[in-house]
């Protein structure tokens, strides 16, 4: 999705104005899984290596970078979510 | 196409974010985030699969192995340091990625700044996250605080030295690494007991980081879910600080627990028997357990499920008071008794349980220390002065389990020790619950 | 600001559910001046009078349709916006 | 430029929003939110404010006045009236906008439908309200559900119509033509107590149409007001049918309380005077007072401000007990209150109060009925089971101040006023009020 600055701007205030919202109500019980969680969407960060990925070019320092970059924000993803539902789980069994 | 997957995309992180609001449907909210994950990630090959080769393919497959495996095999008692783990893996990926942007040449001076921010921001998450996993694995000591005020001092001229020397392409490496040793040196003389709140701070870094990756690359997914990231770590850090009184900056400065401080008795404690706790215990009719720091280092948990249905099949009622700093992180105390099956609805905040001390039986304080200690209320000059605190003093009997008198992060004595309605249980907490469980059956 | 459709409907979701939450949490006392006050904000519309009364060309109807549609949204901004501060006053008083 | 200044409003829209929601913060949102819109307004121009002729700003200027004006005059008693007023001026002008741009021919197809909607939406919003506002005057009775019936099943082949003959245009008008008819009707087959409801949902029909009108003038700004219009609509209009449990669905089906239905009593009501039940005040510790329609219809405010005065200074603790749907629009008694300076600390929503009860001296029933009707909870064929109500018949005294034993909204008659602890004070709410002060200063 291609947008101008400004309006770039606006969904990210209204995302950051969300999110403190909603994560201002999560109870002090489920402040751990949220750092971990938080943990694994900052992962998200994969997408910006996988758009570059194709464009480094000849360059074999800057490939390896990126492939660095990458194999940090699957670990971050994979093992943020995995970790969360192992612990959420715990609470879960609890209804 | 593409457009509506993320779409669809934001939509689940914020209603993922919507269902964690609650111990019953956070597991749903974990899939949610999942799904939009996998959504997003999936958006970003844009349907071409063929641009990559299979070095990049290994890596993903690799580390994604490596996650599994570790989130499997990491012990709930090692969360804090795996949180700061990942902080930097996230802090360090945003971070690469801005220095691999800056070095093409075609980048818009508008990106170029904000690259340039999410570089260092992203290194300075990276380096200092390290430093903040090895003082909470208790491998560093602190640093004093004058090497950071000289760095710092030294810090504007540094910045300017590129001005000096011509090639644009050295000076960014020479940022990054800036951005590293700034990261060591700030997170280094910081206390190690307030690593909880560098780590939070750091997620909210690391959040920040990906945020600005996100208008580099133009991704409006990787900005909402950056922001998220960013709000999450921000909300944690104010409120741990709040919690002990403390400001940020204050925090951040770094010193804290350095100073020796006064940590004598003039009273000798009561000291007691696992025997004698647990014949007080059977006559109580309501028993509050204060779990604290040391419960996590002896690995104490299942000993206070079994203690709490040994209790329970005595019509005793039991209930867990969490102060919000207990231990190493947000809500590690939690996360620690749910691992054992108790059930969320007995753990209870500060507030709601504040009231409740003073009607109580008897109180069993589990390796906590400062999180119970009187002086916040009353000591104008401790360093925990103005701390809401567990009100245990108030209750009928304190039962307080921990291996010596010595002091808690905050390294001061705490008078609730010598109190007259407080006896100590001098023992490591697993063993010492042991022996009051066996107790009970001769009982 | 010009975006695109599926961005425009995006900021339409984040603000709906920012809408939702902020007022979800509006205590019960607050409810009259909230609906007076969203009426003050539905004139919003005026925006869009403004926007199309310069292109209405010759015809007389659609001009006349346009003042109206005027005087409606701009009786709702000014009528809702002093009728909900008045009643807000009355709550000030109090503190 | 411009867009620096939509988004400062949006922002501005925002953050008057949250302030919103405390009643202290409250008054400072309004300031945010016209800011807010003053600045979109003025965005709309683009700087250039030749494009438009002096009609243009005489009827701005005109309307504004008026504006002025009708707010200043009106009483808040006449507040509902108020409301459905401007929430048909609000969809009439969406509406009427929407109409304009489908007579151009140049409309691309995706905005057609767009456009189509909000005209729909818009006219149907304005003609139902014109009916909600007459029947809130009691200007309109209710009237028969089978006419409803009978256009929704004309419905579907009146729609296809104009697919029949040829002339686009026409069916533009026949289509607005259709949307009126249809607002009418379906406002006119629901009883007038149900107009709060209709009243808030047409508050978030005109939100919807706003927001429509930003899509098809592609105006971002205009779509997030609407939308936050849009969420207040409906969430109060869900507040309010959960609080009378039942669905949105069966309040607009309409035709409740038209059937007529026994409203006899087996049993004589006690009933009281002025005197008594002033002496029996000034035995009291503490008095609730729940206000009703009548308090409203009576303009009674000033007097139970004064009588509140006269218990404070017995130092008689005094509540209000709020009922959500008392009177006939949310936080309408809420309103009444405040405009005579009754702090806003005093009024109690049903959850906070409903355990008080039992342990209050004297309960004082102000022209309330349905909201206090015990049957709610005892009687599965009142049209009003399961609605959650005020439990006043569990006070130790229960005095009932309206005219007549005549029912309320629900037409259904009320066990409370021939319950044991219940005495009837048969007046005025006003002029009752007003004698029982009388009779303190004699007491
Ligand atoms: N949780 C957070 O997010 C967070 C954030 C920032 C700061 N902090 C700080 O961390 C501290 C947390 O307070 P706290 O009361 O939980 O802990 P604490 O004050 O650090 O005290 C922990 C106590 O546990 C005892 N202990 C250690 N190992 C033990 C074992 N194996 N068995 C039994 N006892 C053991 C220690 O005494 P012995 O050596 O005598 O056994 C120590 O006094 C506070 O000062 C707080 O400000 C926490
Ligand atoms: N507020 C909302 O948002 C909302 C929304 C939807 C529906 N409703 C409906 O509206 C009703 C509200 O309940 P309510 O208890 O407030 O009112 P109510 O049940 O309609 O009863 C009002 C009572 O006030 C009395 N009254 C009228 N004029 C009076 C006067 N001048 N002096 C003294 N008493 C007077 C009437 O009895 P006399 O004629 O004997 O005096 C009547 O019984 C409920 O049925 C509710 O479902 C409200």
């Amino acid at each position: 999705m291609e947008a101008t600055f400004l309006l770039t701007l606006l969904i990210t205030f209204l995302a950051s104005f969300i999110g403190y919202e909603l994560i201002s109500k999560i109870p002090q019980t489920l402040h751990t899984p949220l750092m971990s969680g938080s943990n694994a969407i900052s992962g998200v960060t994969l997408i910006a290596a996988i758009l570059i990925y194709p464009e480094v070019g000849e360059s074999q320092v800057l490939k390896i970078i990126v492939l660095t970059a990458i194999a940090f924000a699957t670990l971050n993803i994979v093992g943020g979510f995995s970790v969360t539902g192992r612990i959420l789980e715990m609470f879960k069994k609890n209804d | 196409m593409i457009e509506i997957i993320l779409l669809v995309s934001s939509v689940l992180f914020i209603f993922a974010l919507k269902l964690f609001g609650r111990p019953s449907t956070a597991h749903r909210a974990n899939t949610f985030a999942m799904l939009a994950m996998a959504l997003a990630v999936f958006s970003a090959f844009n349907f071409d699969f063929s641009n990559y080769d299979s070095a990049f393919y290994i890596t993903i497959i690799v580390s994604g192995l490596l996650g599994v495996l570790i989130s499997k095999r990491v012990q709930m008692t090692q969360m804090p340091e795996l949180v700061g783990l990942f902080n930097g893996f996230g802090g360090g990926a945003s971070g690469a990625i801005a220095y691999v942007e800056l070095s093409k040449s075609t980048l818009p001076l508008s990106d170029y700044f904000v690259a340039i921010f999410s570089m260092v921001i992203g290194m300075f998450t990276f380096s200092g996250s390290i430093v903040a996993v090895l003082k909470l694995r208790g491998k560093l000591n602190n640093v004093n605080t004058t090497i950071a005020n000289i760095f710092s001092a030294f810090l504007p001229p540094l910045i300017l030295l590129p001005a000096i020397w011509e090639s644009e392409i050295l000076s960014l490496e020479y940022f990054m690494l800036l951005s590293l040793i700034a990261g060591i040196i700030r997170v280094a003389v910081i206390g190690g007991a307030d690593m909880p709140v560098v780590i939070a701070f750091l997620n909210s870094l690391s959040g920040i980081a990906a945020m600005s990756a996100g208008f580099i690359v133009n991704s409006i997914i990787l900005i909402i879910a950056g922001a998220l990231v960013g709000a999450s770590g921000i909300i944690l850090t104010l409120l741990m600080c709040a919690a002990m009184n403390r400001t940020l900056l204050d925090v951040l400065k770094g010193g804290f627990g350095s100073k020796s401080i006064n940590n004598e008795y003039d009273k000798d404690p009561i000291s007691t028997s696992p025997e004698d706790v647990a014949i007080q215990l059977s006559y109580a009719e309501s028993v509050i357990i204060v779990p604290g720091y040391g419960m996590a280092v002896a690995q104490a948990q299942s000993a206070v499920k079994e203690l709490t249905n040994t209790l329970k099949d005595k019509n005793i009622e039991v209930k867990f008071a969490i102060h919000p700093v207990a231990g190493r992180m947000p809500g590690h105390m939690n996360v620690l008794l749910a691992e054992v099956d108790i059930d969320y609805e007995d753990m209870y905040t500060l507030e709601d349980i504040n009231s409740e001390f003073s009607s109580t039986d008897v109180v069993i304080v589990l390796g906590a220390n400062d999180v119970v200690n009187p002086l916040a209320r009353t000591d104008e000059d401790s360093p925990i002065y103005g701390m809401p605190i567990l009100d245990v003093d108030l209750a009928k009997q304190v039962i307080v389990i921990k291996r010596s008198m010595s002091p808690g992060y905050a390294g001061i004595s705490n008078p609730l020790f010598i109190n007259d309605n407080a006896k100590m249980l001098f023992a490591d907490a697993k063993e010492g619950l042991e022996k009051i469980i066996k107790s009970f059956e001769l009982v």
